[in-house]
């Protein structure tokens, strides 16, 4: 995946900054994300042309706007099935997913949760900031109950979804959680993410300062603690990465929750990809294949 | 088209008709007849009733037809509902130990076969079919090698053991027939060609692989998923990456996703998955990222009725997604066009960079027709359009601006992988450079400029398509226009009304967009009498027709019950119209499916 | 119109264009002025250009006018943007410590406020604004007690120090332009009517409410998230269920229930979210659950331009859901009439148990009117159709059938709940007792009759509904045709154009489904030259109306770069089109928004 | 909910008959699944014209039209919130919701995830078969890896989803598995879901006679373990349902998994709905209130 080949000179900052600044409002969240990708792929040296970034709409979804790398700014919710569709078309490519809760969790949650199952290999990094930012603040699937917004001013009465319990359960292969305040942490999560071979899946706390009051920079500060610091937790164990998952209040874990190897990726899964990508296959099919087609029928 | 024979087989879903439909088209295939098959069935998978029609003849046979020669009712059901449909010269063989024959018409020849007797059926469940095969082809005059080498075939060198039997109990079926039935008047006739039978929707498949299509992904839906199959069953031999999507949303937008990558990546579908289908076309057309969505049209509104057919999905296409954007859309005018129309959709859509829809419904999509193979052109010319696969020079100048702005409104497009060229596709209005001009940097004249691109393609799209042609005499009594798939039948109606004295020509409408109005309307302008043919309710051709040109015929002949036109129908239709006072025919249906 | 004043605020998105805005649309509609307030602004929360244009007068105001009288610009951009709008007459209100003014037209007064020595700004970050409407409203010749009055409604009694202190802001600003600033010639006029100032999206919701909507659901979606933020607000004391759904799908089928379980329900989107609520109106049809979707349109193809206007959804509305089904569709003609259409909408949507679509824009949603409180009638005659919801006396003989074939093709609807009226609605087709005959019971003369039944209901909604009437002189030498939200601004284009000597009529259209496009092409055949205007690419329109009466306008006026037409849009157009040569102008928006 | 309100004769199994006999392929698992609910319904005694049956399209979506109860035989996948619609409008009615595995994990999987994060309350019966039957069998979202359908001729290359791992993940109240087979079992499991005030969601085994060859009625009989045969096992355990969720193999948990009681559910939780069902509500608001509404406009 990762293979550099080109270019003798080395990826920096500046190769991956975009052709326009980020227009999200001062102190956004998604800057700092911004931030962590660019720095991963800069310790990855991937080159920006063979990178791609894909997501869907919302303050979020700008993002591939924001960076230098040959990106898709999609549909509402649709950014998965768009990173597939290019995934399984050049596998060659490192694809970068990115968005928002609503995005992903929302009105996309159905393909997140078959993208994961299928175990194709991409990085799906969630900006969460638990609202609704570009449409001005509704509540969204991870908001939580009570909190106020312009679509429930008395407090919204319903549950919210567990971006980590729910990828845990739909089988991806590496899942973790960061915070857009910890750069190097996040940075670093977002780099084995890359790294990993299969579905990886970042849900990123990324506070709206815009629109949400609750879930600020100083309300997830004090509470986040780092998976990493437990040097008993084992990311391999499916069940305790679960038991961490529904953690939320006064000690929220972030850093990877789970991550297993063992199982191919779709790319690697499909057998008709054993002759390399999709792309640049000669248009037409063996005549005498072809031909074997047309017998078929007769 | 000259004599045909048509064999109706029915029964209940899972009573095995397909079997025996498959082994006549076999047989008569490689007699060098054409044939034409029609399944009139239900969304039901055990039980309820099938009907297959099989029609075979010399010449191309285009449609079902209006005549059943012979009768194989599987079961009571079948009997009860189709023996009148046999007319003088028809004979019906069936199950003498488990149905009962009603009454019917003068001169038809009831064959009743003594199933138990003729074979162990405790042994062999599908014996009365078999049996009913052997017969059947001895009263049309087939040798039995033909038959037997069928049976063979199917069975596989594998299962010898069975194949001995099956061909045993045909043998019994074949031999009753000759000891005991009157053979059909006129034999069938024998030719050298040899053509392949496919369903439309293997044609919209083995068309779209030899166009190139890279990538195909589906969720199942009637009438469309038999596409799926035939990708799935041949993909890794094809070289092609076959998906089954969790739903329509991620099919559709996974194509986008393979076709930006660089390949020609197709999707299909009915009527309500084009419907979930339609948001993303726009991102296609504002993304400039060519791909093909076929819509296998069946009975609507909403679920419908699934197995049945229907030319109902016209306005949905034409108005599929919101704000205007250029795009193709063809209906394929049979079975084989099915296959041809892909590769010239696909040279469209990417030379114009614009979602191509293809037309199609549950009549191609499952009908089967004989098709010479020399049509099933597997290297046909490939046109990429104008894209940037390797850096060569580069980008030049101000560097590569993905949506620049040209007199064609076609923008050469680079694809991921290829240094020097990244930018950023969007849904958003943008910039030449792809930068948003949504947010930031909206502006009133880079938004026209950008949409006056976009439609400027339709120029080059129009120009690429030629307009339909009248087929028939110039000055004929009656004009039939119809549109996608009934080219067939209209063919043989037309062909019908001449034996009565009724001259009529026809046009036929495969592009729908562009649809080249000044010259149908310079085409329809001696016509004498105009009639529009159409298997819907509303008359969404004519709708759209007169959209385009203020057209309006003189009368409408429609369906919408499920089942297609048969010839008489229109025949009939148009006698009543030429009569006077009627501009609007409704055919009954009387076959009971 | 009479004598009207415009300001115009810009600033960044996130530099408080709203309030003032509000400040003077209070002030003005106390004073018994009628007012209307367009904002341009784009995809971005903060930054980037907000540009707000209020519009004031004694008569009803029914579009944004041509003209600027006061410029408030809240930063340099907007200052260097706008300034050239400004002609004889003019004022320009800015913050000298922050802003340098261009260069301007003749007669323009500039008129820089001290900000920092009027008010201490390290406390009050809006200063400048608030001293800018104080200013404003000294020059307009209002009295100071009419601002004070709105500023501490707006903090309310708890923000007392708050209040006082922007009161003193304000008044600082009054006083320096007291008496520093020339104030405008024509001091604005005062009555004894009081307005609401509302959006079309509150007049959507509230006309929803009204109308006994007991039932809305939403995903967000600019420009129709202010529905549901008004439903949100007043659900509880309205007695609304109001829910937000996880996507567009969601929300259509969940409208779909609560109306089968016997609600008013309803939802609002724009098109992106209506192209995916599309396969359900045939849900809806089939079903025969009547449902009430508004679809607010922004500018497209895809994900567009988010925050700008367009009439581009028409023929995705038109063809949405495949099949022919029985539907109305109507497009409001102005912020009123978006409340006033919604109950006359549920009543026959309720009444043929059809969907209703309603298609605003961006231009109603967003906009703000003045509309007379009597408008906002909540309590209009509801009729609920045929509704059945207590057993009585029972279904009678033979039992119910929810589908029963009658003459109007409505059959009475039982609801969930009523003992004996047990049956299954089905997106399949189905028989008179709903069982359906997709399956086991396919039958064509009953899908036949099915399809008829329901589709007659449409001759039902035609005798319910007028036919649009010609607006204006007879005899006028021009024939504006528009739809929708262009009623106001066509109107004021025709009195511009009268006082040119050029006298023009209008025919506006309110109901798209049912036309009755005999009785427009009536209207319309003794017109001496016909132009349609609408805001967008292709003339959707223009396609439609043919479609339905082959009617082909003389000319066109289109826009389609995201912001609305401008009375003097359309008055240059006419005046291009009647000195010949041109049939189609495309009028360039000079604001540069 | 389950209130008998009218009539004093006992509701049957007759009063639950449909109009028309079920025309699944004989041997179908989906008849045992009816007639559990049938039984159900009769043990809990809940009048027919109380309860309407929601389905999408499927061969199991065709249920409604099995039953004598209120039905809604709506689109493919799009069940859940149809029911969700009916049941705020009617509280009082009692829901019932099933469909197919494809239908509800495959196309319906948005709606599967939002409703059990809502817990609203009803109960939902999947018939999975692990295949699409009505389409005549490709893959389902439930099928395993190296099943051969009509979509994966060769065997399919994407891991399954997991019912019962993402019911738990989206927070459902109730969740539960029952074998087509053992119909009392069963239908022991819909009444307590049918009781349960909230979202009961039951994963059947329902197998496909006639496309699915690899998971039969033959093949999950000695396979099928009822946790209630485990007296140690502890349904109110979040995280021992997860482990067991995901045996998969030679033993198969069945019965319920987990229900939690204290979590209200949304009709419950919607303040709007104090004042009883919305249905039967005055058509005009209040006139004093109206014209506050018009007021604050002025
Ligand atoms: C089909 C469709 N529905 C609705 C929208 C409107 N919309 C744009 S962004 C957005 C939600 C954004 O929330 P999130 O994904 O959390 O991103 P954020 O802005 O918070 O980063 C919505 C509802 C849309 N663009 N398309
Ligand atoms: C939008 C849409 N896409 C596809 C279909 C076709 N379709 C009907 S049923 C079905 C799948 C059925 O599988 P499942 O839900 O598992 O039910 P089963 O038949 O196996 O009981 C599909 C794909 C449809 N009706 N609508
Ligand atoms: S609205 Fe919120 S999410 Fe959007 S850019 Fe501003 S701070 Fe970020
Ligand atoms: S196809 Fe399968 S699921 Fe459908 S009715 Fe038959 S056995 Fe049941
Ligand atoms: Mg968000
Ligand atoms: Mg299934």
């Amino acid at each position: 995946m990762a293979t550099i080949t080109e270019g003798p000179r080395p990826m920096a900052m500046a190769d991956y900054k975009g052709r326009v600044d980020p227009d999200w409002c001062p102190g956004c969240g998604d800057y700092g994300v911004l931030a962590a990708v660019q720095k991963a792929l800069v310790e990855l040296q991937i080159p920006n042309h063979q990178v791609v970034t894909i997501s869907g709409i919302g303050c979020s979804s700008n993002f591939p706007g924001f960076i230098e790398t040959y990106g898709m700014h999609t549909l509402h919710g649709r950014a998965l099935p768009v990173a597939t569709g290019v995934k399984m078309a050049n596998h060659e490519l490192t694809v970068l997913v990115t968005g928002g809760d609503g995005d992903g969790f929302g009105i996309g949650g159905n393909h997140f949760a078959h993208a994961m199952r299928r175990n194709v290999d991409l990085t799906y990094i969630v900006m969460d900031n638990q609202i609704y930012g570009l449409t001005t603040g509704q509540t969204s699937p991870t908001s939580q109950i009570g909190m106020k917004t312009k679509s429930t001013p008395f407090g919204n009465v319903e549950g919210p979804i567990h971006p980590i319990a729910s990828a845990l359960a739909c089988g991806a292969t590496f899942v973790a959680r960061g915070f857009s305040a910890d750069q190097k942490h996040l940075s670093g999560l977002i780099r084995q993410a890359i790294e990993h071979k299969g579905f990886s899946f970042i849900d990123v706390f990324s506070p709206c300062v815009t629109y949400n009051k609750d879930n600020t920079f100083q309300w997830f500060r004090p509470r986040v603690k780092k998976l990493e610091d437990d040097p008993a937790y084992d990311s391999g164990d499916w069940l305790a990465a679960m038991e961490k998952s529904i953690l939320w209040g006064e000690e929220i874990p972030i850093g990877k929750f789970f991550e297993r190897t063992d199982l191919p990726s779709l790319d690697e899964a499909e057998p008709v990809l054993k002759d390399g990508p999709m792309v640049g296959r000669p248009d037409h099919i063996d005549p005498a294949i072809a031909r074997a087609f047309i017998e078929e029928l007769m | 088209m000259g004599h045909t024979f048509t064999i109706g087989i029915g029964g209940a879903a899972g009573q095995g008709v397909a079997t025996p439909g498959d082994i006549f088209a076999k047989i008569f295939s490689r007699r060098g007849l054409h044939l034409n098959a029609y399944n009139a069935y239900q969304s039901i998978i055990r039980g309820g009733h099938t009907f297959l029609t099989i029609r075979t003849g010399a010449d191309p046979v285009t449609n079902m037809g209006d005549r059943i020669d012979l009768l194989i009712p599987l079961n009571q059901d079948t009997m009860d509902r189709h023996l009148g449909l046999l007319g003088e010269g028809g004979a019906c063989l069936y199950n003498a130990d488990t149905i009962q024959p009603g009454t019917h018409a003068e001169g038809v020849q009831l064959c009743a076969l003594p199933v138990s007797t003729l074979a162990d059926i405790s042994r062999n469940k599908v014996a009365q079919n078999t049996i009913a095969i052997g017969a059947a082809i001895s009263m049309m005059g087939i040798g039995f090698q033909s038959l037997e080498d069928v049976i063979r075939e199917q069975f596989g060198r594998k299962a010898a053991a069975v194949a001995d039997e099956n061909v045993a109990v045909a043998r019994a079926g074949y031999d009753y027939a000759t000891q005991n039935f009157r053979p059909f008047a006129r034999p069938l006739p024998m030719s050298d060609n040899r053509y392949a039978v496919l369903s439309g929707n293997t044609a919209l498949a083995m068309g779209g692989a030899a166009a190139g299509v890279k990538f195909y992904c589906a969720y199942p839906m009637s009438p469309s998923t038999g596409v799926l199959h035939w990708m799935a069953t041949h993909a890794r031999e094809a070289g092609i990456m076959v998906r089954q999507v969790e739903d329509e949303l991620g099919v559709v937008n996974m194509a986008i996703g393979a076709a930006q990558a660089g390949v020609r990546a197709m999707c299909a579908t009915s009527g309500g998955g084009f419907a979930l289908m339609s948001e993303a076309l726009g991102l296609s057309a504002m993304a400039e990222i060519p791909i093909v969505v076929i819509d296998c049209q069946r009975a609507g509104p909403s679920t419908g009725v699934p197995t049945k057919t229907e030319q109902g999905d016209l306005w949905q296409m034409l108005g599929a997604a919101f704000g205007d954007y250029p795009r193709v859309i063809a209906a394929p005018l049979d079975i084989a066009d099915c296959f041809t129309l892909l590769a010239e959709m696909w040279n469209l859509v990417d030379k114009f960079q614009v979602p191509g829809l293809v037309l199609a419904d549950l009549l191609l999509s499952e009908g089967r027709l004989s098709v010479d193979p020399k049509v099933l052109d597997f290297a046909p010319h490939v046109d990429r359009g104008e894209m940037i696969t390797s850096p060569n020079g580069g980008p030049g100048e101000g560097g590569y601006k993905r949506y620049k702005i040209t007199e064609s409104g076609v923008s050469p497009r680079a694809i991921p992988g290829v240094p020097g060229y990244t930018h950023v596709v969007a849904s958003d209005e943008h910039d030449e450079d792809g930068v948003l001009i949504s947010d930031m940097f909206t502006n009133t004249h880079k938004r026209r400029a950008m949409m006056e691109k976009r439609m400027r393609k339709e120029n080059g799209i129009a120009a690429a398509v030629a307009p339909p042609k009248l087929q028939g005499p110039a000055d004929a009594d009656v004009t039939l226009i119809g549109w996608g798939s009934t080219q067939g039948v209209i063919e043989e109606a037309r062909a019908l009304l001449a034996e009565e004295g009724i001259t009529a020509n026809q046009l036929q409408v495969r592009w729908i967009v562009p649809l080249h109005g000044e010259a149908i309307v310079e085409q329809l302008k001696n016509a004498k009498r105009t009639i529009i043919v159409e298997n819907n309710y509303s008359g969404q051709f004519a709708r759209y027709l007169r959209s385009e040109t203020s057209f309006v015929a003189d009368g409408h002949i429609r369906k919408y019950d499920g089942e297609p036109f048969m010839p008489h129908h229109i025949v009939e239709a148009v006698r009543e119209q030429l009569a006077g006072g009627v501009t609007l025919s409704v055919p009954v249906h009387e076959i009971m499916v």
